[in-house]
C-alpha cells in the first residue's frame, strides 16, 4: 500500500516534547510574573530564569500560509517555540531577551495585532457558524471580525476594571462557551421550522426525527407521510433539523442573535455565574453586524464607566442590580427576559427591596 | 473602483485591524478549491443571511467510531468542492505547545489531503482541520497517525480533554494539569475512539481557581488545582505593592470574599482557616502571596451547555484529592462515575443531567464519595427526604 | 410524694418559666368534659409519640362551606368527650385589636357551646376555637354572628387576611394596612365563606418591608408598603445615634446592601437612586432616618409551604401602586388574578404554582401588568424563549 | 327559634372600634418609639402623645380563664384595650404612663413572663400538633414550651445580634412559617404508612387516595380491593392518611423532627431567605424533647457567638459559609442534607472557592 503506517490509539504526542527548554527546565517552579505591555509578560522561575510571552490576536481560522508564517517567526525568535491560549491566541515563547524587540517589530510589520493581556478584551471564543454548521443561526467568524474591529483599542491598549471575555455561539448548541462570558452573543431562531412533506417523506426516519424535539413539538402526520409541528410548542432550537434536513429551521427574515452577559468561570471574588439574557434579538445584518456591535458597546461603555476595579461585568451588575442596569444601558426589558425555563422561579424577585 | 469581486460582502471583512478570516480562507481558496467553494458558498450565505450547510451521514475512519464531523454542502450543484467537507478532529497538545515543525508538518499533511483551512483550535481543544472529501479521510488519517497523531474525540465518547498551561509556565499550578491530562488521554484512549458512552462526556483540567481553561463551565468532569495549607504572605512585596500605588483596602481586602483578610497599613494579615482559596488576592499580588502546604485538586463534575435541561455548571464531587501519577485514585474515580453512567444514562443524557436526575445520594453511594457540605452551597430547604433502612441503623 | 396524677407527662410541662399550655387545658378541663377528655388524649399521646385525630367528614353552618375544620378521635370509646371535636375559625380584627368586653363576649360564647380552649391566633390569623361537637356548630355560629362576628375562611377560598399593625401604631407604614385587610375582607366575603378557588387563597399586608406579618413567606398575595423618594435624614439625630455609642459605619453603612450611604463621622448621606428602601437603616436610627415621597406598596403573589413543589416566597408581580380606599385598582387586579387561576389552575393548585408552572408571560398579559427588571432577581440565563407573532409586529 | 339573630357575610368587626382612643387620633402619624426594656416600648407621635406597649408572652393555646384574666387586667390599666402580635403575644396598650409601673407588678405577680421586643427570642410559631391535627408527626406546643422554658432569659433579659424567630411546624404542611425562620422544628414520619387492608376496602375511596400521593407512590391492589405503597418512592409527607386514615402514617418508633435554620422573611440587608435543613432528624422524646433543645441551643449558642450585631441567624450562615457552619456547630452532614429536590441542582456548589 502506498499509504503511510497507520496507527491506531497512539494518543497525541508528548507535550515535553514541544516545551522550550526554559520550560522544561523550571517546569512547575515559577514564582511571579509581570506584564510588561499589553501583549507582553515574563514569567521569572526561581532559578532565576525567564520566559517572555509575546501575544498575538488569531483569527483562529487559519489557512496553512499563515499556520506556516507563525511556525518561521517562532524559528526565527523562539527557537521555533510557540503555544496557542485557551482563547485561540498565538503566544510566542521568547528564552531570549534580546529577540523580544524585533520580534514584535517583525509581528507590527506584518500587521498581527499585539496584546489581550491584563484587564482587557481578549479575542473572543466562537465557532463555526456559516462557515462549516448545519445548525448555524448567524455566522461566528464574522461578527467575531466585526466586534474585535471595533474593540481592537481593547485588546492593543486600552484598559478596563477586569477582563471582559466575550463569546460568540452560532446556535442554541453553545459550543462556544457563551453561558459563562461577560458579554456573549448566540445565534437564535425565532420561527418553527417549515416541513417539506415531499422531501420529508423520502428522506427522513420519522420516529427519530419525532423524538429529536426536546419540547414534544413534533408528531406524526399520517397522511401525508410526514410529520407536523406545533408552533406553540416549538422553541426553534433546530435538534430536529440534525436529524432531518427537510425540516427547514433557517430562516432569514427572522434569524439573529440574542445577547447575554454577566456570566464568569473563574471563582475569584465571587461564584462562577451564568450569563443572563439581556438583548433578545438583533437581526442578522452581515456583513458587519452594526446594530450588534453597538448594543455590545453600549454594555461595554457602561461597565468601563460603573465598574470598579476587578470588577467583572457580572460583578457589576449584580452589584448594582439587574433593574439599574437595564436603567443606565437604556435597554427595553421585555417577556423573553423573563425566565420559563427549569429553574425559572429561582429567578423570580422574592424581595421587597429592588431599586427603581 | 477596482474590478467587481465575486465576494463583496465577504471583502468587507478584511478590512479593518483585527486578523481576517476571510483573507485566510482567500489565500487558502487561492491554491485550493474545496477553499475556493467554501468561499463561494459562504459569500452566498452572508447574502442570503442563512447557512447552507447539511449534517451527518456516517463517515469515519477505520477502526474508529469518532474523531470525523460528516458535513454536506445542501447545495453541491451550485459548490461542488464542498459537496462533502467533513472536519478531522485531530488531537491537539497539552497546553497547546507546538514546535515550528510539528506545525508545518500538520500544514505539509492538510494542503496534500484537505481545505488547506483549520482551527487552531476547536473549543473543546481539538486541531480542527476544515473540510475534507470522504475518500481523502483515511489518507489524512494515515498521514496523521504515521506521525505521531491521532484523533481526538467526536460523538458519544471521551472528548479530547484539555487544559489551562499550568505548571508549564503558571506560578499559580497546584497540579501538573498538562502531565494529568496527556496520562488521561492516552489511558483512555478506546473511551475516545470507540463511543460506548450515553453521550459525549469532557474532561478539562485547571491549575487553580481561577480556571483559565474555563473547566467549570464546559466539562463533564472538572479538575482544578487547590491547596489545604495557609497563604505565605511576603511582607515587603506588600509593602512594595503599596508603593506603586496599589490601593490594598480597596483592591484587595475589600474584594475578598470571606473577609479574612487585615491590612493595617503596614501588612496583610490572612486567616486561613476562613480564605476559600479563590485566588483574588494572590492573582493580584502574585509576588507577595503564595499558597504553601499539601497540592492537589477539587473534582467536580457536570457542567454543560443548554441542551435540554438548561445550561449547568460543574459542582464538587471530590473536595480535595492528592493527583500524582500516575493518578489511580482518579482514574477509579473517573471509572465507577462511567460505571455509573452506563447503568443508569439514557441515550443522550450528560452526566450532570443524570445526576441531577436521580439525586446526589445514589450517585455518590455508587462511587464512593461522603457527602460533604463542600458539595453544597447550602443544604435543601424542602423537608421531603428519603431514609433508607440503613440510616436507621447507623443512627 | 403526692397522689399520683393521672396525666404525669403533661404535668411535667407545666414546670418552668412559660406560660403552659396544658395548665390552660387543665383549667378548660375543670369545667368542661371535652377539654378533660382532649387533655386525656395528648396525655396518651405523649406515652404513645403519636397523635389520635382523624380527618373529615362534611361539617360545616348553612349556606357556608368553610370556616370549620372537621376533626374526631380516633378513640372515640376512650376519650368520647372528643368524638367529634371540629375548630371554628372566627375572623378576627384586623391588626388583632381587641376590647375587653369583646374578649369576655367570645369567652361566654364558648364557654357554653365549646370547649372553652382557644387559640389566639392560628397561624393564618383566626380566632381558633378549638374543638366542640358537630351539633353545636350552628349555634355557636348564630351567636358569633348575632354579635357582630362571622367566620373566616378554610378549604379552597380565600383565607382570613391578615396584617401587620401598621399605621395603628408603627412610623414605618407606607399604608393602611388595617384598612386594607378590612376593606377587603368585607368585600370579598363570598369568596371567603364560598369555596369556588382551585385551591386556598392567602393575602397579608406589611406596612413596609420589614414585613411583620410574613407577608412575603406565606400569602398567595403580599401587600408590602413602599414608597418612591427619598429617605430624609436629621442630622441632629444622626449625631445624637453616634453620641449614645453607635457604630454607625459598621452598624449602618457597612450593612447597607447598595452601598448607598456615606458616613463621614459627623454626617450621615443617602444616595436615594441606589437605596433599595430595604429598611434596615431606618429601623436602626427610627429618630434620624424617615422615608419621603409618595406612598404605596409592591404587590407580590404566589408564596406558600413546600407541598408539592416546594416552599416557594412571594415574587414581585407590581413593582409600585398606590394604595387609597375604595382599592379599586387592586381590586381589580386581584380579580384578574383570580380570573386567570380559575381558567388555568388544575384542583388544588396554588396560584404561585400555577404561574412558575405556565410561565409569567401569560400570566402578565391575562392580569394586564407589563413586564419589568423589578419582578426577577435576573433575566434568563437559558436561551429558550418562546416567540408571538406581536412581538414581530412590536420589532 | 331560641338561637340568637343569625346573619351571614357581615365579615368582622371593624377595627376602628377596638383601637385606643390615643391610637385613633394619631393612627398614621407616629414618629419614632423607644425601647424602654425587653417587654415595654413607647410610641411618639407627631402630636406628642404616646403609647406605651407591654408585651407579655402567651402559649397561644389558652383557656377562656386566661383570657377573662388578660380582660381584666386590660380593663385595669389600659381602658380595656390589648391586642395580640403576630407571634401571639399579648400587647397591653397603655395609655396612662402611670400605669406601667403598676400593670408590671401585676403581671409579674400573676407570673406572665414581660418581654419579648427588640434583638431577642419572642414568641415561637406553632400549630397545632397531637393536641389537634390528625397529620402532626409530633406535638407543636410541647416542643414549644420545653424551648421557651430553656430560652426564657433571651424572652425576658438577654440580648442577641438580632431577633431570633423559631417555629414549629407539626408536619410537612408546615403551617407555621418554618420555610423562613432563623431557627425551626419541622416534624417529619420516616416511614411509608402501613395500609390496614381491611379497612381500605370498607372505608377509603381508592381513587382519591392514590390521586393524593405527590409522588405516585400509591397504586391499587386489586385483588385485596385495597391499594399498595412502594416505599422507595413514598416520601413520608402523610397526605393519603388525609384523605384515607386506614392508612396509617404515625410511626412513634420513627417519628421525630428535622431542623431548619437560616431563613427569614424581611427584605432588611438581605432578601427574604429560605430555613435550610441543619438537622436531618431527632426522635420524639415527649414531654421535653431534651435532644431538640440541646441541638436548637447549639446552633444558637454558635450564632450568639459568631455573629455581628444586626445579623441574622441566615445572614450570619451565609457570610462564614454553610461549610464553616457545619465544622463549628460539629452537626453531622449527611445524605439528606443534600436537596434532590425540585431545585436541587442550583443549591449544588458550582465553585471552586470554599472552606475546608
Ligand atoms: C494563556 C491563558 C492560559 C492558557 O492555557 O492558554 C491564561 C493565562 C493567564 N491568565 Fe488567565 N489565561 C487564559 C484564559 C483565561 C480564562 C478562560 C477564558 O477566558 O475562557 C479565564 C477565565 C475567565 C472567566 O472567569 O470567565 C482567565 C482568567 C484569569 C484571571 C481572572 C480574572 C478575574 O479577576 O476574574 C486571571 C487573574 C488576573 O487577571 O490577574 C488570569 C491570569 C492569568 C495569568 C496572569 C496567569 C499566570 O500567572 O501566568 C496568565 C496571563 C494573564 C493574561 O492573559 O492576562 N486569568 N484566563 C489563557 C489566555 C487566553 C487568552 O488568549 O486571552
Ligand atoms: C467544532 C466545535 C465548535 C468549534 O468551532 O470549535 C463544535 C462543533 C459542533 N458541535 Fe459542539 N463543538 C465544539 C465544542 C463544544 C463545546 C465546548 C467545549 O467542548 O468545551 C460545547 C459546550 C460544552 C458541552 O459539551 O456542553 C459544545 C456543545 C455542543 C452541543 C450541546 C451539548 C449539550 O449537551 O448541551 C451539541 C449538540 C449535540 O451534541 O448534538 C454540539 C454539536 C456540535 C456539532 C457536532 C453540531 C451537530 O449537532 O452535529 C458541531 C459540528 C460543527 C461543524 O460544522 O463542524 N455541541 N460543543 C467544537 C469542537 C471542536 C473541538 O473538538 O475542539
Ligand atoms: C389552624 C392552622 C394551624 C394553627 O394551629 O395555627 C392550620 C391547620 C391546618 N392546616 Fe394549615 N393551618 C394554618 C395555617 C397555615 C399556614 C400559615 C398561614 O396561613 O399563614 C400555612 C402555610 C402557608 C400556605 O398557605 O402555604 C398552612 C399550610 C397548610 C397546608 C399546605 C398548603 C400548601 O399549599 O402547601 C395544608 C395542606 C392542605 O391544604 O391540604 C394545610 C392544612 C391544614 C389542616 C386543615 C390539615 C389538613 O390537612 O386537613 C390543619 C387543620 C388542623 C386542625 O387540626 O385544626 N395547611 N396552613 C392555621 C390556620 C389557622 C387560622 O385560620 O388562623
Ligand atoms: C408587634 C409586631 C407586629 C404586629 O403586627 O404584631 C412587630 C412590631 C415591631 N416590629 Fe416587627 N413586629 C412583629 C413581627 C415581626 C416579624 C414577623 C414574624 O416574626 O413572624 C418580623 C419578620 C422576621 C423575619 O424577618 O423573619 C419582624 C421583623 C422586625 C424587624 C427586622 C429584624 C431584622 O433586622 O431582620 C424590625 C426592625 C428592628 O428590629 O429594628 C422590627 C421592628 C418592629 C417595631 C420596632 C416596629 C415599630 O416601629 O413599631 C415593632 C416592635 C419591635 C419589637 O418587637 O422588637 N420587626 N417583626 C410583631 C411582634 C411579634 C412578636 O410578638 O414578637
Ligand atoms: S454553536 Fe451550533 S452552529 Fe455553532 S458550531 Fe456549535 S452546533 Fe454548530
Ligand atoms: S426546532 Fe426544536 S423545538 Fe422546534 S420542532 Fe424542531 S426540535 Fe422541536
Ligand atoms: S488556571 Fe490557574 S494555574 Fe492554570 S493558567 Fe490559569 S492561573 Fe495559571
Ligand atoms: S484567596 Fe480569596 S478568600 Fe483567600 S484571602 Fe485571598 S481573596 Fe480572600
Ligand atoms: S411591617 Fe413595617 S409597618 Fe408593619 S409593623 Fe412591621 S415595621 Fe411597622
Ligand atoms: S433603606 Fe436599606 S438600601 Fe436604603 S439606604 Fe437604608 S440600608 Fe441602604
Ligand atoms: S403543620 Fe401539619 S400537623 Fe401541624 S397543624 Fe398544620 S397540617 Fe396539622
Ligand atoms: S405518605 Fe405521602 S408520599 Fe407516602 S404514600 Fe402517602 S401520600 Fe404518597
Amino acid at each position: 500500500m502506498d499509504l503511510p503506517k497507520r496507527k491506531t490509539d497512539i494518543g497525541p504526542p508528548n507535550y515535553r516534547d514541544f516545551l522550550p527548554p526554559v520550560i522544561s527546565k523550571n517546569y512547575g517552579d515559577w514564582k511571579y510574573h509581570e506584564v510588561l505591555s499589553p501583549g507582553v509578560m515574563v514569567h521569572h522561575a526561581g532559578s532565576g530564569e525567564k520566559i517572555w510571552t509575546v501575544r498575538v490576536a488569531s483569527p483562529r481560522l487559519l489557512s496553512t500560509d499563515t499556520v506556516r508564517e507563525l511556525a518561521d517567526i517562532a524559528d526565527k525568535y523562539c527557537g521555533g517555540y510557540l503555544r496557542f491560549t485557551t482563547r485561540n491566541n498565538v503566544e510566542f515563547l521568547v528564552s531570549d531577551e534580546a529577540m523580544l524587540c524585533p520580534l514584535q517589530l517583525e509581528l507590527n510589520d506584518k500587521k498581527y495585532m499585539i496584546g489581550g493581556i491584563g484587564p482587557r478584551i481578549s479575542n473572543i471564543v466562537h465557532t463555526q457558524g456559516w462557515v462549516h454548521c448545519h445548525s448555524a443561526a448567524t455566522d461566528a467568524s464574522g461578527l467575531v471580525k466585526a466586534l474585535m474591529d471595533e474593540f481592537a483599542d481593547y485588546f492593543t491598549t486600552k484598559e478596563l476594571p477586569n477582563k471582559v471575555r466575550l463569546a460568540v455561539a452560532c446556535c442554541t448548541n453553545m459550543c462556544g462557551a457563551v453561558h459563562c462570558s461577560d458579554i456573549a452573543l448566540v445565534a437564535i431562531h425565532r420561527k418553527a421550522p417549515k416541513v417539506n412533506h415531499d422531501s420529508v417523506k423520502n428522506t427522513c426516519e420519522l420516529p427519530s426525527t419525532i423524538a429529536a424535539c426536546p419540547t414534544g413539538a413534533i408528531s406524526p402526520d399520517s397522511s401525508k407521510k410526514s410529520v407536523k409541528i406545533n408552533d406553540d410548542k416549538c422553541m426553534y432550537c433546530g435538534n430536529c433539523f440534525t436529524v432531518c434536513s427537510c425540516l427547514e429551521i433557517n430562516n432569514p427574515d427572522f434569524d439573529g442573535v440574542a445577547i447575554v452577559a454577566g456570566g464568569k468561570v473563574g471563582s475569584l471574588r465571587s461564584d462562577p455565574k451564568f450569563s443572563r439574557l439581556v438583548v433578545p434579538f438583533i437581526k442578522n445584518n452581515p456583513p458587519r453586524w452594526p446594530e450588534v456591535v453597538e448594543a455590545v458597546s453600549n454594555i461595554l461603555d457602561a461597565y468601563a464607566a460603573g465598574a470598579k476595579k476587578h470588577e467583572r461585568v457580572g460583578e457589576w451588575i449584580e452589584r448594582i442590580g439587574w433593574e439599574k442596569f437595564f436603567r443606565i444601558t437604556g435597554l427595553k426589558f421585555t417577556y423573553q427576559h423573563i425566565d420559563d425555563f427549569t429553574i425559572a422561579r429561582e429567578t423570580f424577585r422574592t424581595s421587597a427591596a429592588f431599586k427603581w | 473602483m477596482s474590478t467587481e469581486s465575486d465576494t463583496p460582502l465577504l471583502d468587507e471583512l478584511e478590512k479593518g485591524p483585527f486578523p481576517s478570516f476571510v483573507s485566510e480562507i482567500k489565500k487558502a481558496a487561492a491554491k485550493n478549491k474545496m477553499a475556493l467553494d467554501e468561499l463561494k458558498q459562504l459569500e452566498k450565505s452572508y447574502r442570503d443571511k442563512r447557512g447552507y450547510w447539511k449534517h451527518g451521514g456516517i463517515v469515519g475512519i477505520r477502526g474508529y467510531g469518532s474523531g470525523i464531523i460528516g458535513r454536506h454542502s445542501s447545495l453541491p450543484q451550485e459548490f461542488p468542492g464542498v459537496a462533502d467537507f467533513h472536519t478531522v478532529r485531530v488531537n491537539s497538545v497539552s497546553g497547546f505547545f507546538y514546535t515550528s515543525d510539528s506545525l508545518r508538518q500538520i500544514c505539509d499533511i492538510w494542503d496534500r489531503h484537505g481545505s488547506g483551512l483549520l482551527n487552531m483550535h476547536g473549543s473543546t481543544g481539538d486541531i480542527i482541520l476544515l473540510g475534507t472529501s470522504t475518500e481523502k479521510l483515511e489518507p489524512v488519517f494515515a498521514e496523521f497517525s504515521s506521525r505521531g497523531w491521532d484523533l481526538g474525540g467526536s460523538g458519544s465518547s471521551l472528548r479530547t480533554p484539555s487544559c489551562c498551561i499550568g505548571p508549564a509556565r503558571c506560578e499559580w499550578a497546584n497540579i501538573d494539569t498538562l502531565d494529568i491530562i496527556y496520562n488521561l488521554t492516552q489511558e483512555f484512549q478506546d473511551e475516545m475512539h470507540r463511543p460506548a458512552f450515553p453521550y459525549k462526556f469532557k474532561i478539562k483540567a485547571a491549575g487553580c481557581a481561577v480556571d483559565c481553561i474555563g473547566a467549570i463551565a464546559r466539562a463533564d468532569c472538572s479538575i482544578i488545582g487547590t491547596w489545604r495549607g495557609h497563604i505565605v504572605v511576603d511582607q515587603s512585596a506588600v509593602a512594595e505593592y503599596a508603593k506603586q500605588g496599589m490601593d490594598i483596602q480597596a483592591e484587595i481586602v475589600n474584594l475578598c470574599p470571606t473577609g479574612c483578610m487585615v491590612y493595617d497599613g503596614r501588612e496583610l494579615y490572612i486567616n486561613d482557616e476562613d480564605c476559600s482559596r479563590c485566588m483574588h488576592c494572590i492573582s493580584r499580588m502574585t509576588k507577595a502571596l503564595r499558597p504553601a502546604g499539601e497540592k492537589g485538586a477539587t473534582i467536580l463534575i457536570g457542567s454543560k451547555a443548554p441542551f435540554v435541561i438548561g445550561a449547568t455548571l460543574s459542582w464538587v464531587l471530590v473536595p480535595f484529592m492528592k493527583l500524582e501519577p500516575p493518578y489511580d485514585e482518579f482514574k477509579a474515580l473517573l471509572k465507577k462515575i462511567w460505571e455509573y453512567w452506563d447503568e443508569h444514562g439514557k441515550n443522550r443524557e450528560r452526566l450532570g443531567e443524570l445526576v441531577i436526575r436521580r439525586g446526589m445520594r445514589e450517585f455518590l453511594e455508587f462511587v464512593g464519595v461522603k457527602p460533604s457540605p463542600q458539595q453544597v452551597k447550602e443544604p435543601r430547604r424542602d423537608p421531603f427526604f428519603y431514609w433508607k433502612d440503613e440510616d436507621f441503623r447507623r443512627q
